[in-house]
């Protein structure tokens, strides 16, 4: 019940009334253009804005145990689904390692958006989280990566000469890719500067922040509903899949988090990291480590259906679980 | 003189650029923001990956060095989309 | 009396001093550039911010039968004001139909940044006026330019075989167009909202506004300022028909709107959708449907005559000749 | 191979793109804000109209092919300002 | 007709263009941001000053007004990096 | 004792914080990027901001004798330094006229950015200063351009015969450059509109200022870092010369400004003015007037060393001195 009413009060959220009106637009073939550069921007912003907040979250809780614990959950997390990813795709999908690997990449890493959109909502309920939780993003963004990359050898040494050097590629550049600089950076900073600092920049980075994710979210739909044309060649296999495993991915994660006793804002928040899918950074590093998997399987998977379905339908139906299982 | 032009995928941009440093041609151009569309579908760059997007260098230069630049970057074209093409030019100045 | 002390203190409105320091940059070849992407943007927001704003002032007042009375006066002078334009054009500036259609087409569209000057305006004169407008304005974006293209076709039906082709790609192109479905999609997004979503967004869509507009004018103020070069091009009957057109039209709404009895707010609004030329929409529009009308006449007219024109001198003159009239 | 460069005012740029997957080329690469001047006037895109600019659309392919394409395209080009240029060009991959 | 493609520092681009109005070229394409190298070093335009990135112009008329624009422009890269190629060009329309 | 605390507290201003961040992230190769279209429109944001506030003080505070003497030494400032420059480079540094007279424009001229960091650090230190210091910024813009020029000249009449005519292109192109419009353009109208435009426009250019400034600084750093390739090619004493030149202005300015007995703000205001390098308007001036200079000098020195060294060390070093010399 508490869960309907959820996910109706979600159309009454700004945010989500403006993806829609972006997606909609796609579909009356509307040319409403928000600039790539502008979208960058933005993105940028929200890191800053959300690490800024939650390092100075933190400076006034303190650090506890749930920090420790938090870490192990958020690496256990950020193995346990690319793994469930992978083997899904590979002997259920049949798909090949390279295209399993690469799309079971994206499902380990997270969506700063849904990250961000889970955040805007937790307030709307005035539920509590902890400010360190920006961090176990951070941490989540590149492990599954590696643990996709490392399956994809596994299963497929021969194949694929070009392996190692391709992740020396990435490594050199991934390593400290852009989003987890500047969110753990933002932490640190938000962490640093106390009340003082934080009331400076407040009015740009705290108050404004709906606003700038409704215009953000706008953008958004239109982004993934041009990609609908793509759903064709996703397949019924991964346009399926692309709703299910967050499912999964939601339930280990409800488990796992409640065995560790996390509050029930900081399980939602781990749970749609869990859920989310990548494609900002993502696509870069599958890009440059297998570059023989096909682009529009995961980009269409992650942008066009499971972020869509995460912050209409996921994020109310992740929290309803999360207070049931309770 | 020799005009080539490379279309590649912009992720590898730097590395055809560290190629082209390498075989020591005389210089490049670099246009970024190439939509498009080739065998391996369309590229029209509507989403914040930047993988869907290629760049455009030419880089004029002798017979000789164009085509050390071409063998090597025979490797970057094996496992990303883009094109070569080759063609007569006159350097002016 | 009042008009002038109106004029005069639009001169210590920014917005209005920051266009002219734009149009006067031009003139000292000084080079302030603000880049293409950001203009694009923030009209993007501002159709955003009315739209919430309207939507939202529609929700707490209600529909009343001055929605009806108004819907019916906007598509009146949606097709009263091309009518009138072609015919002045046609048969005393002696132009062809093909570019009598075409300026029409803008005189008969609007302009949203001059409504929302006009808006601006209406603030600080604390001049009530109905949240339903915006709605308005978005009605009367797209039914001008094609009773344009209907007078263009009456009138010159053997010469332009191509007319029927473009007018149907025009129609794939824009009956959803950009302004429409941003504009609607907002009052319906502001009527759904409700005081909580509006809140949220506030601090990003409402309370920037002026200052938003204010960088936007300045550059308008350049954009307009670069076209001084092509006055020449329009010539001398073109330039004047830019300043007396839309006092034409005002004066036609003025007399109607006040027949419907409609608040001096509203009138003012509607005078000011009647009088304003688009310089966004229409011309991409225009190009497609009538590609052999001359650009340089009506994208000079309506963005380097007729808006200036209406921001400095015409919002207050026809506030003064509204206030007269009643 | 020819190498077409079509550069077309950018309202038309979809429409050339769509005659051009039609006829069944191989690929084409675009960049687009291109300003410049032509017998129209000069474009420099200075406005918000989006009307005043022009794109650049590369085409790769055989004789023929590309003949047919531009037998298409002179449609287009009868109500909108643009040019092609047709030149010799020996593509690698 | 020739196909004259100009790459000169962004901040030499109006005068080019002025140098190319008064010797009459039938048009002119500009596209803007190009990044590059050359011998007088790298240009990848990475701060607010404008000066480290190029512009290519390109220019198509028959042979002696090429031949007349090369011979003005001359002036102009003697204190700013660029290059001019000129290659054969066929024009369509 | 309390230079050190206020440097100290440098690092606890999100500000620094955010440059260093920037900085940092370049030699960890991330891949943050800011388009440059962001940063150029953030630029003019400055600038019309702090016009408006500083126009609208002195419309709060009146015109006084301070006005006069501060503009005499402005313009004492503004031909002083480059010629100290400019004999430094050419005759400690053996560089030739034109690379001296290149660089000497740079320091003669000022950075925006400093100015406005020390602003934000005068404001958190509660420390007042005069509305009109923004007017001698836009006053010290563009002579040590044309001083610079002019000893170019009498030190190399001979070699440069293109000077003159390359003047002449500068003047037609820089006497009004996009900053001292702007500047002087945003004074203008803060003073005209009085409180009841500054209030509309608040919301927007005052109160998100220094996030505002956070972001951009963010962005200064990563592109500051990204020079560091560049400083072999400066060469050791260059290097050198872009930290001990700034203390060699701020040295002279507090002397002179302690003459004519400016408060404590105004004169830090001016010592940043003196001390910083431009890297907006002085590398394109430079290169239209003296194409022979080489652009990585002067473009590394202030971007990559001076600017940081003034905004992390030199600000609260001014501070200090000056309330020593008092
Ligand atoms: N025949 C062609 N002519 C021009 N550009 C091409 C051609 N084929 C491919 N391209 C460009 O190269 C990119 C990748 O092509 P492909 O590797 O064939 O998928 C496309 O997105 C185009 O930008
Ligand atoms: N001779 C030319 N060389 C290069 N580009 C040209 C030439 N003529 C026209 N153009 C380009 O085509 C656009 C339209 O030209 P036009 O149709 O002649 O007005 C111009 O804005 C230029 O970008
Ligand atoms: N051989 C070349 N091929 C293509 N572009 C070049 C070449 N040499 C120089 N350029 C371009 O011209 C610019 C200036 O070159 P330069 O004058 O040699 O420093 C470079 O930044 C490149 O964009
Ligand atoms: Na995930
Ligand atoms: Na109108
Ligand atoms: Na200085």
């Amino acid at each position: 019940m508490e869960f309907l009413s959820d996910a109706l009060s979600n159309f009454s959220s700004p945010m989500i009334l403006f993806f829609l009106l972006g997606f909609i637009s796609t579909i009356l073939k509307s040319d409403i253009e928000i600039p790539e550069v502008i979208t960058k921007t933005l993105a940028i912003y929200f890191m800053i804005a959300i690490g800024l907040k939650g390092g100075f979250e933190i400076s006034k809780s303190g650090i506890d145990t749930n920090l420790y614990t938090s870490i192990i959950n958020s690496l256990l997390i950020g193995v346990i689904v690319p793994v469930v990813a992978f083997l899904i795709l590979k002997f259920v999908g049949k798909f090949d390692s390279t295209n399993s690997g690469a799309i079971a990449a994206h499902y380990g890493s997270v969506s700063v958006v849904t990250f961000v959109t889970a955040i805007s909502f937790l307030n709307s309920k005035t539920e509590p989280y902890s400010g360190f939780m920006v961090g176990m993003m951070a941490l989540m963004e590149s492990p599954a990566i590696f643990v996709s990359l490392f399956l994809v050898r596994i299963f497929n040494s021969e194949k694929i000469a070009s392996l190692k050097s391709n992740t020396v590629d990435l490594l050199k550049e991934s390593l400290f890719n852009a989003s987890v600089v500047l969110l753990f950076g933002s932490l640190l900073i938000g962490f640093a500067v106390g009340e003082k600092g934080i009331t400076a920049v407040k009015p740009f980075f705290i108050e404004p922040f709906n606003g700038v994710l409704t215009l953000f979210l706008l953008d958004m739909g239109m982004i993934a509903g041009k990609r609908i044309a793509e759903f064709k060649a996703v397949g019924l296999f991964l346009f399926f899949f692309a709703i299910i495993m967050p499912i999964i991915s939601a339930s280990i994660t409800i488990f796992l988090s409640s065995l560790f006793g996390f509050s029930v804002g900081d399980i939602l928040l781990f749970t749609v990291l869990a859920a989310s899918a990548s494609y900002i950074a993502a696509p870069a590093a599958v890009r440059i480590a297998l570059p023989q998997a096909n682009p529009a399987y995961y980009i269409t998977m992650s942008l066009a259906i499971t972020f869509p379905f995460n912050i209409i339908v996921g994020i109310p139906f992740y929290y309803y679980l999360i207070n049931m299982f309770r | 003189m020799k005009k080539l032009e490379i279309i590649i995928e912009s992720v590898e941009r730097k590395k055809v650029c560290r190629i082209l440093d390498e075989v020591g041609v005389k210089g490049y151009s670099i246009i970024d923001d190439i939509q498009g569309r080739g065998k391996t579908g369309p590229k029209y760059a509507q989403d914040l990956s930047n993988i869907l997007k290629s760049s455009l260098i030419i880089v004029v230069d002798e017979d000789e060095t164009i085509q050390k630049a071409i063998d090597k970057l025979k490797e970057v074209f094996k496992y990303y989309s883009g094109k070569m093409f080759l063609s007569d030019v006159k350097v002016i100045e």
